[in-house]
């Protein structure tokens, strides 16, 4: 019997201890409301951790919008201030921030990868919470009208580029690298191979393989003449470098790279082999639009002069400006006690959007999918250049 | 046949790093008897350290000079760490403590270089950069030093631990703490001398590394660290010839795996093929008799 | 065997494992040449004696001089440097190395001519030069006491602890392994100080003995004279 | 109750299952890292019974509990052969094991993850309700014959084998008991993130999980539930400049905590005046009414 109640006690004992925690911890997590004196807007990104080359910049370009809206005025009087929430390419940590904001935020802006926004877009569209993120476009269907994509949709343009590419070229069989752990890649793969006729078959390069040379080697005898390349930077610059040392392609041209591809320190592990290689950057880094430079500038004094390359800035940047138009055009208020009606306004409006001038020209909406002018980059001397294909 | 000679000489260069990792490994559980997970992680940071300072000042040398101190640092100030638990003969406790400076090299590597991203080394640090070109064939002569070097390594660590008195005494101390104190060897001291050693060899490692791959990055120390421990495992723990031996076949396998069986297999069956053998065998592949 | 000389004193030595006190204010001596004896049933705080004398556990009170030094202050590698060699208890093989890995250890800290000990270890113990590269843990026990007992005499010491000699070893090796320990003394004159269980067969070869129990000396004397005392008898004999 | 303080409660009781899954092998003198490994199976388990026939929470429970008992066994069955530092190192290996074969089950989601988990509002209430259940069992288990046996295993294995301890059998009690626990953890933190990927049944998970045993304790079964809300409370409810900070916080607790309280937070001691100091109020208050 003593037994059983020092059990008992032990029990209530823990759940007290629980419970008090609770308490203690409830008082913290208020910090998310909205106030009506300013527009908080959480804005989840991967700041730190494997993909930070990405985050950081997305966060920074949201802040910069901030500061301009901000200078302007701000979104009906009221000024707007970014609350960075860092999910460090993290689907569990991004799910966190989702359960900590879901009771208060309007709007979610992020995640910058596509895990975590797959992850986040369930709780999102089931609690109604506007979002705009890096989705490809079957989930956007699914979530339908609560998440936007931030930038155009990879998995149609890719694609889009792939089929041109090969048709100005003249290529006839296609091998594609793909990256097996990352979500959107897999997707992609199963979109060629569906719908592009000169699909040989995929190689899958394991993240963190040491020695790519057995990846080229495979792919040159399955007999293609183009080169398609999705997996990660870090192996997807190996693979280019054995390709060509290799003799697989006679110039870079035979090789096209997706963005998630060609990421920071592509160049430089590829090298000289980088040279003439194509891909979608779905940003034009030398954009003579006037915001674009300004941002450009503004950026490079905040990188140690480092140039922006990378499109979350731009969509980030986009995001934040749309937040302002659907703000003004509806009359978002910010009171708690409609916050429902409101979620549901933001997401229609964002949704199926009117034109809206961002930085490099106007972008707008349809069904989630951004319709937004996307670059075709080859690498020229070693930078990248934009080029149209013939 | 061309695809299959390419994946062999891959596959060698590969297991060639492969095998300096066991052989760290192999050394520290010589030394004291711990299974440091870390030691991949102590190598990729050695690499990191010459990144940076090469990138700073633009000498090699002196990014050299410094991954052997940085190697040389983080072991011996790891040392003290193992000490108390070595004393209480807390073997499984080490595995943790190992992976606990893992995770704090890792760490610092993703916070402090290059904020997280890919270190790439350029031409002059990696030393040797020609490459024989037959066919699909590529053999680099950055890969066949690192071979002849891993066998050099390998000779100059068990003669040492072997045939010299130092070396027994670091041996004894691993085997038997109580023993090797009461034939008066000096803990600390020999303790400190074996990590030592064992930084020195991280820092060589790195060297090869940047001479094979030419690139670092944080998530490296995690791969390799798995990776080594059960290969070491695998082989035998203090197995210096079984350790190269199946370093090298399983970087063969491994190429061989990433050709001829589709990608996404290749890790299950790496570590499912090395799991069954070592249930089988635990005393490692090349163990003769089990202890009695 | 009239040495006046004093090797080694140990005066109200207490030592505590935390708050049990396991050795309590002890007196020792060990004169040059001599083969002394401490006995006691288990517990009774030999090799706590004997691992403080080596430095393996802290002194709370009392000195031990070993040829002018003071011990208490020292290092187990220091303590092992001046001149002492033990034989654990339970043998301390390390088996993963060879019978010869194992007796070159026992010079570790000693500078002597390795290979000369090294035919006089194979002349009192043969079994050991045919096993030589055999690893020690492949030892039957006998042939890894006498392992033991090389390791520790191959360096030369002045003096020689030895703990548990005969623990699970059968009669008759045991009386081998003292027959060669009177050998060795009388031979090469070794000063040795035994911490045994097996009362008879210590009083029967050793020269003098103590009589620990519960951490103290309860008597000491002559081993002979002890052998013949009636508590002693009594208590750890059997008679 | 709020869903940021829901998802925590829920998470925290999720560690303390999979760390109580690490320390029943710890009780019998084993390190086992499979218990990541488990908790992907009886995840995945829970999760795609839950999205394919819309199974309710507790039914998926007992599904994870069954898979988590196959699927503990059978690696189990392995590492009764093994020693200590082989089995430690050994079972990290089936953590990429998994992952690999996850990834090529296409009605899992493979790598694309698997999504449309059920959401369940009382979640918290019914953690807290598993956690009482596994707890009484796990107080009940060390404190019955297996319990001890394991004990002498881990203080002497000879020993424990003169005593009559077949080692082997209980090292696969150990192995496939933990599992469950972990499987049951699995399965709560299915429900509580909703996505589920290979990746997140990671090598970081483990190091979370090992450093919530050691520094909570791991003699005794109440460390970790001081230790694991404490710990995961820094990822979560501290300043964003301490968060970041997380893994060294994590890493440089779990070094020191072994290097110089080799016990943990919660002793054994410390729950035995605690148990002392409830039975001589007991014992007082008995007298009293008397």
């Amino acid at each position: 019997m003593k037994k059983v109640l020092a059990i008992v006690i032990a029990v209530m004992m823990l759940s007290s201890l629980m419970a008090g925690f609770a308490f203690a911890a409830e008082d913290g997590a208020e910090g998310g409301a909205v106030a009506v004196t300013e527009w908080e807007i959480p804005v989840l990104s991967a700041i730190t951790g494997p993909v930070s080359f990405v985050g950081e910049p997305a966060i920074w370009a949201a802040n910069y919008a901030a500061e301009k809206i901000n200078e302007a005025g701000g979104i009906e009087g009221v000024p707007v201030k970014i609350v960075p929430y860092d999910t460090e390419f993290d689907p569990q940590k991004g799910m966190q921030y989702i359960t900590q904001l879901q009771d208060t935020a309007l709007f979610i802006g992020g995640c910058v990868a596509a895990p975590v926004c797959e992850a986040e877009a369930q709780v999102l569209y089931e609690e109604h919470i506007p979002n705009i993120g890096s989705y490809v476009s079957s989930a956007l269907d699914e979530y339908a009208p609560y998440i936007c994509a931030y930038m155009g949709d990879s998995e149609i343009l890719d694609l889009e580029l792939c089929k041109e590419w090969m048709a100005a070229k003249g290529y006839e069989k296609l091998v594609m690298f793909y990256s097996p752990d990352d979500t959107a890649q897999a997707a992609t793969v199963d979109r060629f191979a569906q719908e592009v006729p000169e699909y040989l078959g995929a190689v899958e390069v394991p993240t963190g393989t040491i020695d790519c040379g057995p990846l080229a080697v495979q792919a040159m005898n399955m007999g293609a003449d183009a080169f398609w390349l999705g997996c990660r930077t870090e192996e997807a610059s190996k693979v280019c470098k054995e390709l060509v040392e290799r003799g697989a392609v006679e110039s870079g041209e035979q090789i096209c790279a997706t963005f998630s591809a060609m990421g920071a320190g592509f160049l430089e592990i590829a090298g000289e082999t980088a040279e003439g290689t194509y891909a979608y950057n779905m940003l034009d880094v030398n954009c003579p639009d006037e915001t674009w430079q300004e941002l450009s500038e503004a950026y490079k004094a905040d990188h140690n002069g480092d140039a922006p390359t990378y499109p979350p800035i731009q969509g980030f940047y986009n995001m934040i400006v749309a937040l302002k138009a659907c703000f003004e055009d509806l009359g978002i208020t910010g009171d708690p006690a409609v916050l429902q009606e409101e979620r549901e306004a933001i997401a229609e409006w964002l949704n199926n959007s009117p034109e809206i001038e961002g930085c490099q020209g106007t972008f707008s909406w349809v069904n989630g999918v951004m319709q937004i002018e996307a670059p075709v980059v080859q690498v020229q001397d070693g930078n990248y250049v934009v080029v149209t294909m013939e | 046949m061309e695809l299959f000679l390419a994946q062999l000489v891959s596959g060698l260069s590969t297991g060639g790093i492969y095998a300096l990792l066991v052989l760290g490994m192999n050394l520290i559980t010589l030394v004291r008897n711990v299974v440091h997970h870390g030691f991949s992680h102590t190598c990729i940071f050695t690499m990191a350290v010459g990144w940076l300072v090469y990138n700073k000042t633009g000498m090699p040398w002196l990014a050299f000079l410094a991954m052997f101190a940085a190697g040389v640092l983080v072991t011996v100030l790891s040392e003290p760490l193992f000490r108390p638990l070595s004393k209480r003969g807390a073997d499984l406790e080490t595995i943790v403590l190992a992976m606990g400076i893992g995770i704090i090299l890792s760490e610092l590597i993703v916070n402090f270089f290059n904020s997280g991203q890919v270190l790439s080394f350029n031409d002059e640090m990696k030393i040797f950069t020609t490459k024989f070109q037959v066919g699909a064939i590529t053999v680099s002569v950055a890969s066949i030093v690192a071979l002849v070097a891993c066998v050099v390594i390998a000779i100059i660590i068990s003669t040492y631990l072997f045939k010299s008195s130092e070396g027994r005494a670091m041996r004894a101390m691993a085997q038997n703490l109580r023993v090797a104190k009461m034939l008066g060897v000096p803990f600390g001291k020999t303790g400190v001398l074996g990590f030592l050693i064992a930084g020195l060899l991280a820092a060589c490692i790195g060297v090869i590394c940047i001479m094979c791959l030419g690139y670092c990055n944080a998530e490296m120390g995690d791969s390799f660290a798995t990776k080594a421990v059960i290969l070491m495992l695998f082989a035998g723990q203090g197995d210096i010839k079984g350790g190269i031996l199946s370093s090298i076949l399983m970087g063969v396998v491994e190429a061989m795996a990433l050709a001829y069986l589709p990608g996404r297999w290749a890790e299950a069956i790496f570590y499912g093929f090395m799991m069954v053998i070592i249930i089988i065998k635990p005393n490692g592949l090349f163990a003769r008799k089990a202890k009695n | 065997m009239e040495q006046t000389n004093t090797l080694l004193k140990i005066e109200n030595l207490s030592v505590y494992y935390g708050p049990i006190c396991a050795v309590k204010k002890i007196d020792l001596e060990v004169k040059q040449g001599e083969i002394v004896a401490v006995l006691g049933a288990n517990g009774a705080g030999k090799s706590t004696m004997v691992n403080t004398i080596i430095g393996l556990m802290k002194a709370k009170t009392g000195s031990i001089q070993f040829d002018g030094k003071e011990l208490t202050k020292m290092r187990t590698d220091q303590i092992i440097q001046s001149g002492i060699s033990v034989v654990p208890e339970g043998r301390g093989m390390l088996s993963e190395m060879t019978v010869m890995e194992n007796l070159q250890m026992g010079v570790y800290h000693h500078k002597v001519d390795f290979n000369s000990n090294l035919e006089m270890i194979f002349s009192y113990f043969p079994r050991l030069k045919e096993r030589q590269w055999q690893k020690a843990g492949t030892l039957s026990g006998g042939e890894q006491q006498m392992l033991a007992i090389g390791r520790s005499i191959i360096g030369g010491p002045k003096l020689l602890l030895m703990d548990e000699l005969s623990l699970a070893l059968s009669p008759l090796y045991v009386d081998n392994i003292f027959k060669t320990l009177v050998q060795l003394r009388n031979e090469k004159g070794f000063t040795i100080l035994l911490a045994e269980q097996n009362a008879r067969k210590a009083l029967q070869y050793s020269d003098r003995a103590y009589v620990l129990d519960l951490g103290k000396t309860v008597m000491d004397g002559r081993s002979s004279e002890l052998m013949d005392d009636p508590f002693v008898q009594k208590a750890y004999l059997g008679a | 109750m709020s869903s940021g303080l829901a998802y925590f409660i829920t998470l925290v009781i999720v560690y303390i299952l999979v760390v109580w899954g690490a320390l029943i092998p710890f009780r019998a003198g084993l390190l086992y890292n499979g218990t990541v490994y488990v908790m992907a199976i009886g995840g995945y388990t829970a999760g795609f019974l839950s999205k394919t026939f819309g199974l309710n929470f507790w039914l998926c429970i007992i599904a994870a509990i069954i898979t988590g008992l196959i699927f503990g066994f059978i690696p189990a069955l392995g590492f009764a052969r093994t020693n200590g530092i082989v089995t430690a190192i050994s079972s990290m290996a089936l953590i990429f094991i998994i992952q690999s074969i996850i990834k090529n089950i296409d009605f899992l989601g493979g790598t694309r993850g698997l999504r449309g988990i059920a959401k369940v509002p009382a979640l918290p209430w019914f953690a807290i309700i598993i956690l009482i259940i596994f707890g009484a069992f796990l107080y009940r288990l060390f404190n019955s014959r297996i319990g001890r046996a394991w004990e002498a295993i881990a203080t002497d294995p000879q020993m424990a084998q003169t005593l009559g301890v077949d080692t082997r059998k209980m090292t696969v009690i150990a192995l496939t008991l933990s599992s469950v626990f972990a499987a049951v953890g699995g399965a709560v933190f299915a429900f509580n993130i909703r996505v589920i990927y290979p990746g997140t049944f990671s090598f970081t998970f483990l190091l979370n999980v090992m450093t919530m045993l050691f520094v909570g304790g791991r003699f005794t079964q109440w460390g970790v539930i001081i230790s694991a809300p404490l710990l995961w409370s820094i990822n979560v409810y501290m300043p964003e400049a301490v968060q970041k900070l997380s893994n060294y916080i994590f890493a440089g607790l779990l070094i020191i905590v072994l290097m110089l309280r080799p016990e943990g937070l919660v002793t054994r001691k410390m729950i035995l005046s605690v148990k002392n100091f409830f039975k001589g109020l007991f014992k007082k208050k008995a007298r009293e009414t008397v």
